[in-house]
């Protein structure tokens, strides 16, 4: 590991035993918040108790569906706007200010469409992450140069094969900025969901535990989703800084 | 100067009234940006086009390659007339870096080759010599961000002569290189012209190198850019870089600077 | 020959641009409205009503004495969330912008802190914030926070390198630097930053007000959801979209002027 | 904590349900300043343990929230009081199906989906009761959380549940729409829904203040009951609703005796406690005695 | 060529001893760019630095201008140490587009004299009069973005030479200029150079252009750059383009390009 990155690591570090420390000698009540190696002990009995399976099960999937539709949905999106620039003007406005709208409030039109099943959860988280995969396929499609688009048509590609060898490619750096973007809001229009909704899922297990005052499995929970979308993240962005290097010579 | 005897060679690629206006974005007026023009590149000529910055020679290549098409004006290509679409046979080296990032060296020279269809071992015998011949080897698995500017644009050299066109059309090549460099690509690239017996069109700033390396110099005026004069050079095919200290290159570089004095002092919108 | 062809271009250009867009926009919201009225036939007044029906509770709810309060509520919340979102995040991404080593460190935590659903924090805001204005204020600075600090780190971070070489070169002071070469050069990113910023802090307010309150929009849309009264729930979600477009538009209009100029 | 005002409490769905009647009639009444103290407002919130926790993050720690919610607090410890009853039943609740739907009693309701709100909920609870007393088969029924009274109603427009819950003042709004199923108050017992909570600090250092809380709600439930057209126009009021409807509702919850004045009834509680022991949120016996603390009742309600 | 009296003239800056090593970072090894390296410019010198891509002239100029400090050796401005910060009196025009996109042309020229706390009256007089003088009266209220980079270049120009420094370092400023036009510039550069007396110390890749322009011209080998040869033009203060035709002229680049040659080829990695 770089030494930025153990800096990082001594941070965190730092942060969590500072938390501990709080806790430990009494400054945060436990009724407001329990030490860091507690959530861990209690996710541990959570984990091996097998009370953690379904909901962990049913909210993963459920990001995961919400997470491929928006990306791929997004990237297809985004080449459909792109192509068609005075559609993308007028929508311009509306696709920054989208995420001020409170979609759950929603929630019985998805019924309406999608029944009751998971769908419509999976469609909110849907809703969220594919306003950001569509900006950012947008941005990284105007980046590409257009020389690039030149030697395709110098060596006489069709349009499907310059999305795939040219586009695409090209495009990659800012798609996954939309990429991380849309694991992010895959991950909180589920996870919120969840919680206002109700029904089933972490979010929903978070929202009762928090409502029947069970500090333990509340922090236990809000623990896995923290190191869960950390270590995605941590995931995507060794990935993406291999793509950089590769590209950037290490600039 | 001698002149060379033109007309007895076959024509091999030609434009005819050929104009290009940029039309009106925004707020700003459409752009005249070209002609009108005429111009017949003969089989196996290496023909050079000078003029001021933004004269419009881009756009001629464009249009010649048939990747713009003219707003008025024909062109054509071994017979053919040129519309919509890069004619087969035609092989361009632009004026920015089009190197793709995410490919290395030997996948970009091979690019081409793989879209055409190639066989394994015959793509790999034409990349290897390839990214031999311009001095590459060392960074064949390299991508293009690890090598200087001189270096992606031999990487685009590669990859668009592999191909074997029989028009190569150059944008400034060597715009990256200094100038010293410049004239060493310059032999090469006059020795491979020398091999393939391919016609080529080079855009150039710089005068000497059009008027060293080519059989004929085309002076583009200001905006919208038009010959103002076509000189033939009567170098003989077996040349190279020596020629230079030849008493009549001093000649031709004079004659070209003076056309081109006034021009780019238009273009430039210096001391108006 | 060429200046017929000259002037053919030129009279293909519309009258005015400016008129064009707009035709365009309002052509794309009538699509929209066309969906939302699909949608509505579809789905039958339970889930959804209809546009007319929607503006028209709008217009009945903008009449009463009693709605604006809630709305003043909201907006006062947004303020105090967006004075802290921007300029905190504004300040914290300028900082960790200009100490590259601080910057590296920092984002992929932010990266990671702002993938993390936050309405789970909420317990934790009441727990420290307790109840009223200042819990609304912190659940929407903390969604609006770390997008303004990203975007401003990548700004200024993002800045070439050559202006603040000039900036030497022309001796100036630290402060003189900062106001004339330091924020200029970051803006454009800046703004397009606050946009994000801006609507995601209104949603963490709104978010702020379901939970726990006695005024604001937030808690008219809770209430509307648990009184089952649909077309309430919609006129609200309208007032909250049209809202959130007029500022985008007023904030992507100085972006647009902004990266017109680089 | 920088706590809101100091006069406001916190009532379990104020503004949604029918929990706040009384308190929309004593504020508008003037019978909290009457009985000595100045509430000038009332928090609202989803109900279950966030208005506990808003009643403890609160200014002035008085709340009415649901039992179930109450009981679940102190079991974890927290330092909470019972000090009056809030709703002293669930008859507010009922079943219905859409118009001319084949499903009219609760024993159509075996091999079909049913729809209920949350898990562990209130509504899941009666359901339950309501089945076992209706002699249906429990394992049977197939029964689907939607998330809320609104989602449940439109899935079952969908055609998703054959049948779901609905109370007041939704129910009185949208009666001509759905035909009833089943009323708990037909099929369950006296069970107590909601209670008013303190922190054990508050009933030490302000006992006048939770006196006069208790005293003011009191004397809106008994206005309430003594001029239902009138408490339901202030009612109406206070809820932004259709005056028509808000006297229809309190008319409706008049004829189940919904509301109790104050006095803890430990047989109804138990009653309840049996009911979230079905669900599984109660194990073990109930000891009331440390939890309820019947000083601040009015005297004649104290026995 | 006559060797000019550079003995008797008074040193205006000065390097000795220098060096500058980058330090190494992430995987990669430091990477040493300069010298040691000793360097006195007369005052009133015009002064041209020639030099392979990457060997070090853009850093010799940072480290001259106090924008980097050397690893190691000491840096001399008017009789005092050169130490982590810009001297007054020293202007730079840098090889990247310094123009500010946020500012008119017009604001940009006037950047540099409202920092200095100009007077307003003088201020208008000097960039109207160096507006004029550059060729950019037509854009004065234009924003960059609507200028050909060639037209940038002269703006960042413009911007350092309002403010009349007395040492002016000069890093490839005609680098987005077409060849004629970097003629035509440099009449004016060295025009402004006799009138002014400032120090002038000029990076290019061109090597006419060094040649046609300086009293003296420093080749430098490839990385670590050193000077490899140090050449008296011998030109009269009295000059301009026309020089070209000079017999000595030829003889000059020739000499230049010969030293040049062998370490242009070091640099770029050519046919290794
Ligand atoms: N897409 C376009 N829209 C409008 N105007 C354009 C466009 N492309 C080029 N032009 C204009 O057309 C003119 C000719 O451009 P072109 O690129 O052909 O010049 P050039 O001779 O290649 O210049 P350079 O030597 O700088 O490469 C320029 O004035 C340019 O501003
Ligand atoms: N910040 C840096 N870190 C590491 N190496 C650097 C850095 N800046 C420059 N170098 C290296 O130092 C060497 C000299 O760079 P410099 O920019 O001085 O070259 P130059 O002679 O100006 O080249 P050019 O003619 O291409 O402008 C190069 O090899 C470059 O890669
Ligand atoms: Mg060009
Ligand atoms: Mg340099």
């Amino acid at each position: 590991m770089s030494r930025v990155g153990w800096i990082r690591l001594a941070i965190v570090l730092g942060a969590v035993g500072l938390l501990e420390l709080l806790c430990q000698t009494g400054v945060i009540k436990t009724m407001t918040m329990i030490p860091p190696s507690r959530m861990a002990v209690e996710l541990w009995k959570m984990a091996e108790s097998g009370k953690l399976g379904a909901p962990v099960a049913k909210t993963l999937s459920n990001v995961l569906a919400a997470f491929v539709l928006s990306v791929a949905l997004g990237f297809i999106a985004g080449l459909l706007i792109h192509s068609l620039p005075r559609f993308r003007r007028a929508l311009d406005p509306l696709l920054a200010s989208y995420y001020a709208v409170p979609f759950f409030v929603f929630y019985p039109v998805l019924i309406v469409i999608f029944g009751m099943s998971d769908l419509p959860i999976i469609i909110i988280g849907f809703l969220f992450g594919v306003v950001a995969m569509i900006i950012n396929t947008l941005n990284g499609l105007d980046r590409i140069p257009p020389v690039l688009l030149k030697v395709g048509r110098m060596n006489r590609m069709g349009s499907l094969q310059t999305a795939l060898l040219i586009k695409l490619p090209s495009a990659a750096p800012y798609l996954f900025t939309g990429v991380k973007l849309a694991v992010a809001y895959s991950f909180i229009g589920v996870i919120a969901s969840e919680f206002i909704l109700s029904g089933a899922g972490i979010g929903y297990d978070i929202a009762y535990a928090y409502n029947n005052f069970d500090n333990r499995t509340m922090y236990a929970l809000m623990l896995f989703i923290l190191t869960t979308v950390t270590a995605v993240n941590m995931a995507l962005y060794i990935w993406e800084q291999r793509m950089l290097k590769r590209r950037m010579g290490g600039r | 100067m001698p002149a060379a005897p033109k007309t007895m060679r076959e024509t091999h690629a030609s434009v005819a009234g050929v104009t290009r206006i940029f039309p009106a974005v925004g707020g700003q007026p459409p752009v005249h940006a070209l002609g009108p023009l005429d111009l017949d590149l003969a089989k196996g000529e290496f023909f050079a086009v000078v003029g001021p910055s933004g004269c419009g020679k881009s756009t001629l290549l464009e249009v010649l390659a048939g990747l713009s098409a003219p707003t008025e004006g024909t062109v054509t290509f071994e017979g053919r007339p040129v519309a919509g679409q890069v004619p087969d046979g035609v092989g361009v080296v632009f004026q920015e870096d089009a190197s793709f990032p995410w490919l290395t060296v030997w996948d970009n020279v091979a690019f081409g080759l793989r879209r055409a269809g190639f066989e394994a071992a015959e793509i790999k015998r034409r990349v290897d010599y390839a990214v031999g011949f311009m001095g590459l080897a060392d960074f064949a698995q390299a991508y293009p961000a690890q090598l200087s500017g001189g270096m992606r644009q031999r990487v685009c050299i590669a990859r668009t002569l592999v191909l074997q066109p029989r028009l190569i059309l150059l944008d400034e090549p060597f715009g990256a290189l200094d100038q010293q460099t410049r004239l060493l690509m310059g032999d090469e690239l006059l020795r491979l012209w020398r091999e393939t017996g391919a016609t080529v069109l080079l855009i150039t700033h710089a005068l000497d190198e059009a008027a060293m390396l080519s059989d004929r110099v085309g002076a583009m005026s200001a905006r919208p850019g038009r010959f103002i004069d076509l000189v033939e050079t009567g170098w003989p095919r077996d040349r190279d870089s020596r020629i230079v200290s030849d008493e009549s290159f001093g000649r031709l570089t004079g004659h070209l600077w003076s056309l081109l004095r006034e021009e780019s002092m238009k273009a430039s919108g210096h001391k108006r | 020959m060429s200046a017929s062809a000259v002037d053919k271009a030129a009279a293909a250009k519309p009258a005015n641009p400016a008129l064009r867009r707009w035709m365009d926009f309002i052509l794309l919201i009538a699509g929209l409205v066309g969906v939302w009225y699909g949608l509505h036939l579809w789905a039958g007044d339970v889930a959804l009503t209809s546009p007319y029906a929607t503006v028209a509770k709008l217009i009945q709810l903008m009449g009463q004495a009693w709605f604006w309060p809630h709305v003043g509520e909201t907006l006062l919340a947004l303020f105090y969330s967006l004075l802290i979102a921007s300029v905190g995040g504004l300040g914290l991404g300028t900082l960790l912008g200009i100490h590259r080593l601080s910057g590296q460190i920092a984002e992929p935590i932010l990266v990671a802190l702002y993938a993390l659903p936050k309405i789970t924090l909420y317990p934790l805001i009441l727990l420290i914030f307790g109840l009223g204005l200042s819990a609304k204020v912190a659940f929407g600075a903390i969604h609006g926070i770390i997008p303004v600090t990203i975007f401003a780190l990548n700004a200024v971070r993002n800045i070439k390198p050559v202006y603040l070489k000039t900036a030497r070169v022309m001796r100036l002071t630290p402060l003189q630097a900062m106001r004339t070469v330091w924020v200029p050069a970051a803006l454009p990113e800046i703004v397009s930053g606050q946009r994000i910023g801006f609507a995601l802090t209104l949603l963490g307010v709104l978010l702020g007000e379901m939970f726990a309150s006695q005024q604001g929009l937030g808690f008219l849309i809770i209430n509307a959801i648990g009184l089952n009264d649909v077309p309430t729930i919609m006129a609200l979600a309208l007032l909250l979209a049209l809202f959130a477009v007029t500022v985008s538009s007023l904030l992507l209009a100085l972006d647009r002027k902004l990266h017109a100029r680089s | 904590s920088p706590a809101a005002q100091a006069d406001q409490i916190s009532v379990t769905h104020w503004g949604v349900l029918m929990y706040g009647a009384p308190y929309a009639v004593a504020l508008e009444k003037g019978f909290f300043k009457e009985s000595g103290i100045e509430v000038d407002g009332i928090l609202t919130s989803k109900g279950g343990g966030t208005t506990v926790r808003n009643v403890l993050a609160g200014g002035l720690p008085y709340g009415e929230v649901s039992l179930a919610a109450a009981v679940a607090a102190a079991k974890e410890g927290l330092d909470i009081k019972i000090v009056n009853t809030g709703a002293a039943s669930v008859y507010d609740i009922l079943w219905v199906a859409p118009k001319g739907s084949e499903i009219k009693s609760v024993k159509d309701l075996a091999g079909k989906k049913v729809a209920f709100t949350s898990p562990k909920s209130v509504t899941e609870m009666v359901l339950l009761m309501s089945l076992a007393a209706g002699g249906v088969d429990v394992k049977k029924v197939d029964r689907i959380s939607t998330g809320g009274i609104g989602s449940g109603l439109t899935a079952m427009t969908q055609g998703g549940v054959v049948a779901a819950p609905i109370l007041d003042p939704i129910w009185s709004r949208e009666s001509d729409k759905y035909q009833p199923v089943f009323f708990a108050k037909d099929l369950l017992p006296l069970m107590t829904q909601t209670v008013g909570i303190t922190t054990s600090e508050f009933a030490k250092s302000s006992p006048e203040k939770l006196k006069a809380i208790i005293e003011g709600r009191r004397k809106g439930v008994d206005f309430l009951y003594a001029n239902p057209e009138e408490a339901g126009k202030l009612f109406a009021k206070a809820y932004k609703i259709d005056e028509a409807l808000g006297i229809r509702a309190v008319k409706n919850m008049i004829d189940v005796k919904y509301w109790g004045r104050g006095d803890l009834d430990l047989k109804a509680m138990d009653n309840m406690v049996e009911g979230l022991r079905i669900i599984g949120e109660v194990e073990g016996p109930m000891d009331w005695s440390k939890l309820v603390d019947k000083s601040f009742l009015p005297d004649d309600l104290k026995s």
